[in-house]
């Protein structure tokens, strides 16, 4: 921790991301619903449009894919657009545009241009929000080639990831996670947890790996907690980015104890949590004293009813239920 | 007396209970809300959009609708139980719904209330399928889309206009325009605020009201109902004014006092009423007699929507798929199916 | 084989189906850009129009997200509508009416209605149509709960799950292969190769098993071909349905044997070649030999060159090569 | 004698050159196709919509556009080289997109082409967001969106208008309205076929043109650059007709030769032919031999593309991402990773 350390929410450090983004290049800017007058749905973007004026702050109309095709055609042309999408779940509107323009862009074109832009949406369960407003949609991302993914789980990562990712000559996914907004942690803008595609450890144990991101590794420190008082201990590693992706410091781990599981709080089938598991299966084959488990979504949209909701995501008790089988071969109640 | 919308011998004292039903409704929203009886915070509220009213009171029997995120009062209007509407709000089992979709999700087969929808502009076209298949298979049916301004700027409605335009579908789109999408005001997201303009440009039949003044919206939607039905759609933008924030959290900072104040002051309720009592269509006791009923019928509504209860944890896994179709696996089951293997 | 046996190639197979399900079905109607009067992009719907007139057959406007939610509608409310996107590449603008329309409906309104839709599309790589032309998708919408996928690989299951898909209460994606339309096959209208959900083992063999589906089950034949002159003897089962699937066949043969492949076009990160990858590890753990490998589609956009294009996904080559090391750990001359 | 098509002292001359190296251009796409020397037959030929001519003649050097799946008449007149486009559209190393893109992807950063693409609609707002650039950047350019008549019916075209005239951007909008979009007619796409009115209704200046008469399509962009460049954007519809079949394989037998033959009696290039005789601005001996000329150039062009060879397997990898970025790894690699480490 240096001098510059200070404490911070989530939401505070993704808006000081933005704010020293654009301070330091002109060519930045912020552009999406909302993001101006009203600062932003869940306040990320607040007062942005003060310090740096409605041209580099712009209101747009209800046009999601308008907005990432503006942003693409901008980003070839000179500025570095951080365009926002209020929620992962309006991907569907925007998929052909990044998926089909900014991320194939510079492949197509033989390497004449790159598309140097941010996505900043955010996703998740947690506030009753249905269907339609929940969702965790990485998994589309991660499955196309071109396109950067990312998804902070920390104050400090908030931050620094958003930095990063506005240094980067090609398209990046920036997924924010809704129930994280109010968390508090420390923001130390000299110091990253880790450099850009690198996972980082954020619990030592030689029990058992869990590999998680976003929201999920704070229920798997949890889990973690409760696990130790059962007597086992597991190492939670945070993965911060799905592409660029460095799983070898994870798959040492790994090899080392021979049990892993991967959280995630998208549905599970078809699922990032399958790439993580099948990666990990690939290459710690031989050191692996049971299979990696997948502790994920219900294959299920999410349900309106705040109970149903909570319990269609995975939970601390359901996870540390679900190691401690894994580890000790107790079967949980539920089994 | 029924609770749909209709057209009959005193349309104005009609639509003034209706209205005030809507807003009665809208207000018992905001006060579930504040007893923590809602599922979230995500309800937007009609109120200020009651002219809506006259639009349903258009509708016939066998007409359908789709709505937005802000469609309690279309849907009361068409017949929708206020009980049973609370307690979807609130992710009750007892709701619409069976608590799975909530405010943003509501809907109701049974009144053709094809569904409320949290993606802008997301239930536009299925008004245009519904439309379709009226027209495919002969049924006398007009299909309405409810949507708001901020949807006049998602790509979608002008695909759907222009089919329902191409195929002369039995279908009217009508744009609840409250000024604002969240906190943009509508000059700020559209350079041509004349969307009449932009329907004819695709082939309806553009209409525009005033949507305080409730019997011009009834008489308006009348005839853009006829004109749909017969095969030319059409698109009716109604201007009203959003009197509170856009959810339940927002304050609207980005509006002054001087402009709220104005926008309320175009209130249909209030407007009916004092149109009601100026040409002596009911007395003042009436009128509050009415109010008052109201008021209970939504005291009742909440009452017992607040003893609901959610879903029972099984109910997660019903409804992905069809009754007697392979449901999706808990993931309990599955985890158990890979740690029991080995034992 | 009854009777009732033809030769028919998979373009036919499809419009007999499509033809068949009208006459049985009042309510079956077909609607897509060019499906009228043109006959289909890819000629499948050739003719429809001329037997069941302009009302049933239904030319659309380009107008991909408005012809998949008019689709949606009309399933609500009493059709059965074959709504057809010409390339699966366009999937990106219709995510929302498929993902958060088609797919969450029934759930979110409590199971007061359903969507019975089918949306017909066709993906892959073959005609240099490059990366906006050629993609495979699936792993998006298999990661949909809500949405079936089926994607047949042979003449008679392209009419037979189609007509089944057109008896489904809930919406089906039907995703065809372009390479596959004039491919040739036994058409034998009463006997489907297996039920709904159900794998089908195109080639036995006892030394390794090999999943696949789509345009990948020849090409995984044409290895097993291969590999067997090499003395290897691969199963091949063809998956035909994403969903609902029903694995159960496929692990019984990977646990008799202890190796497995699978076999995909579409791109390897976060592909649907994971998610069978993880269930196959997840339950055959203590019977695989080597761990469970992936031989899937570059993670590249497809390249329009002709011979880059081929190279971009699978071969037969790659996959004997693959194999016979898998199986008899002879290391190919790429490694 | 440039390459690029602009206004000069001869104007008429001038864009007749550029329409019949248009039209040689596309001849030669044919060949090569019958040669086996395309990738692939998705080849779209813009003969008959060479009119556009007058639209390249109308921008200036740094302003840029975006192009669809029929553009090669576009970029050829704003400056493509023949050799190097037929190149890619043999998806050869030495093409503009080092063979990755082909004709449907083909762009040039160097001469403002940001790309065309194969998604109908796709490119459009990335002609807004140039503009954007330009605005922001206080860039003194307007970017230009190409198009056909297909895409006037895709939403996204009227989200990309309604931000670029809210916002006064410097973009036209060029509908190329050669009557069909792939078998149906335009009349069966779109309920109302007056565009312009469609732009109007969106805040933007609308224009129409005949595309056969090449000096008033000059004429006509010159006008709608300079409104654009001054910050109103426009939609400029230029009808023509679309001479041959949708793609290479296609036969058009939705359409009837009487039809045709009045389609293409609309022939721009023609057109322009027998005016500059008719003035005497040109001897028809010139004017055989600048045919000559184009085709001498298109034969070379075509020589050269063909001897040309595919890029080798390692360009594979290449351009995913930026060259300095980690890359994915070749499956090969990860496969021989996963079999090596268990042996
Ligand atoms: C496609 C999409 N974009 C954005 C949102 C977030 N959002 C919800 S309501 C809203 C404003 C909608 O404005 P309007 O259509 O005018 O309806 P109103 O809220 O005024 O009734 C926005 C931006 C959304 N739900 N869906
Ligand atoms: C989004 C999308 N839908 C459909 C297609 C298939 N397609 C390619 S070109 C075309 C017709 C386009 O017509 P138009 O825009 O008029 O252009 P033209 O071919 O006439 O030049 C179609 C349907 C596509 N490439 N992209
Ligand atoms: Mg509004
Ligand atoms: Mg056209």
């Amino acid at each position: 921790m240096t001098a510059a350390a200070q404490t911070a929410t989530y939401r505070e450090a993704l808006r000081e991301a933005l704010a020293d983004a654009m301070r330091a290049d002109g060519d930045v800017i912020v552009m999406g619903e909302e993001v101006g007058l009203y600062g932003g749905a869940y306040g990320v973007t607040k007062d942005l449009i003060g310090e740096f004026g409605a041209a580099r702050v712009l209101d747009t109309p209800i046009s999601e894919a308008g907005i990432v095709g503006v942003a693409v055609g901008a980003a070839m042309t000179g500025l570095r657009p951080v365009a926002e999408i209020m929620y992962v779940d309006f991907a569907g509107l925007v998929m052909d545009q990044l998926g089909n323009q900014a991320a194939k862009i510079r492949y197509m074109f033989g390497g004449q241009t790159g598309v140097p832009m941010v996505l900043r949406t955010q996703g998740g369960t947690g506030r009753s929000a249905a269907a339609q407003h929940s969702q965790s949609l990485e998994s589309w991302f991660a499955h196309v080639p071109g396109l950067r993914v990312v998804m902070p789980a920390t104050v400090n990562d908030a931050y620094h990831l958003l930095r990063q990712a506005l240094t980067k000559p090609d398209p990046v996914v920036f997924i924010e996670h809704k129930a994280l907004y109010v968390s508090k942690g420390t923001l130390d803008k000299d110091k990253p947890d880790a450099p850009w595609g690198a996972p980082v450890l954020r619990r030592a144990g030689g029990d058992a790996v869990i590999v998680a991101y976003s929201r999920m590794v704070h229920e798997a420190l949890a889990a973690a907690e409760t696990l130790a008082e059962r007597g086992v201990e597991a190492a939670v590693w945070d993965l911060r980015c799905l592409n660029p992706m460095d799983l070898d410091p994870i798959l040492e781990s790994v090899r080392a104890c021979g049990r892993a599981a991967v959280v995630t709080e998208s549905c599970l089938t078809g699922g990032f949590a399958a790439e993580l598991s099948a990666q990990i299966s690939e290459h710690c084959f031989d050191r692996l004293e049971e299979p990696v488990i997948r502790i994920a979504g219900e294959d299920v949209p999410i349900p309106v009813a705040p109970d149903l909701e909570a319990a269609s995501i995975p939970t601390p008790g359901l996870i540390a239920d679900a190691m401690a089988w894994l580890v000790s071969r107790e079967a949980p109640a539920w089994a | 007396m029924s609770d749909v919308a209709r057209a009959s011998n005193r349309p104005l004292l009609d639509l003034y209970r209706t209205m005030r039903r809507i807003r009665s409704f809208e207000e018992r929203v905001g006060e579930m809300f504040v007893r923590q009886g809602t599922a979230g915070s995500m309800l937007h509220l009609s109120i200020g959009e009651e002219g809506v009213a006259g639009v349903c009171a258009a509708m016939e029997d066998g007409d359908s609708f789709t709505t937005h995120h802000r469609g309690h009062g279309v849907f009361l209007a068409r017949g929708g139980e206020p009980g049973r509407m609370l307690a979807e709000i609130g992710g009750k089992e007892a709701g619409y719904c069976a608590g799975k979709g909530g405010s943003m999700h509501i809907a109701d087969m049974g009144v053709g209330h094809l569904g409320a929808n949290a993606i802008v502009g997301g239930g536009i076209p299925h008004a245009v399928g519904a439309a379709l298949s009226y027209k495919t298979k002969g049924i006398d049916a007009v299909s309405v889309a409810f949507f708001g301004d901020g949807a006049m700027q998602q790509g979608l409605l002008y695909e759907s206009m222009n089919m329902a335009a191409l195929w002369s579908l039995p279908v009217l789109f009508v744009c609840i325009n409250n000024q604002y999408g969240m906190g943009t005001r509508i000059d700020r997201a559209a350079a041509n605020t004349d969307f009449a303009a932009r329907a004819e440009a695709f082939g309806l039949a553009g209409r525009h009201v005033d949507g305080s003044d409730v019997e011009m919206v009834l008489e308006t939607a009348a005839a853009a109902m006829t004109t749909a039905r017969s095969g030319t759609p059409g698109l009716l933008t109604m201007t009203c004014y959003r009197f509170f924030g856009h959810a339940r959290m927002d304050k609207s900072p980005y509006r002054d006092a001087a402009e709220e104040a104005e926008g309320r002051g175009h209130d249909p309720v209030a407007a009916a009423r004092a149109r009601l009592l100026d040409r002596s269509e009911a007395r003042e006791a009436d009128l509050d007699a009415l109010d008052a009923e109201a008021a209970q019928e939504m005291d009742a509504a909440l009452d017992w929507a607040l003893a609901q209860t959610q879903p029972p944890g099984a109910a997660m896994f019903d409804h992905v798929y069809a009754p007697d179709e392979p449901p999706p696996q808990p993931l309990r089951d599955r985890l158990s199916d890979v740690l029991r293997e080995y034992r």
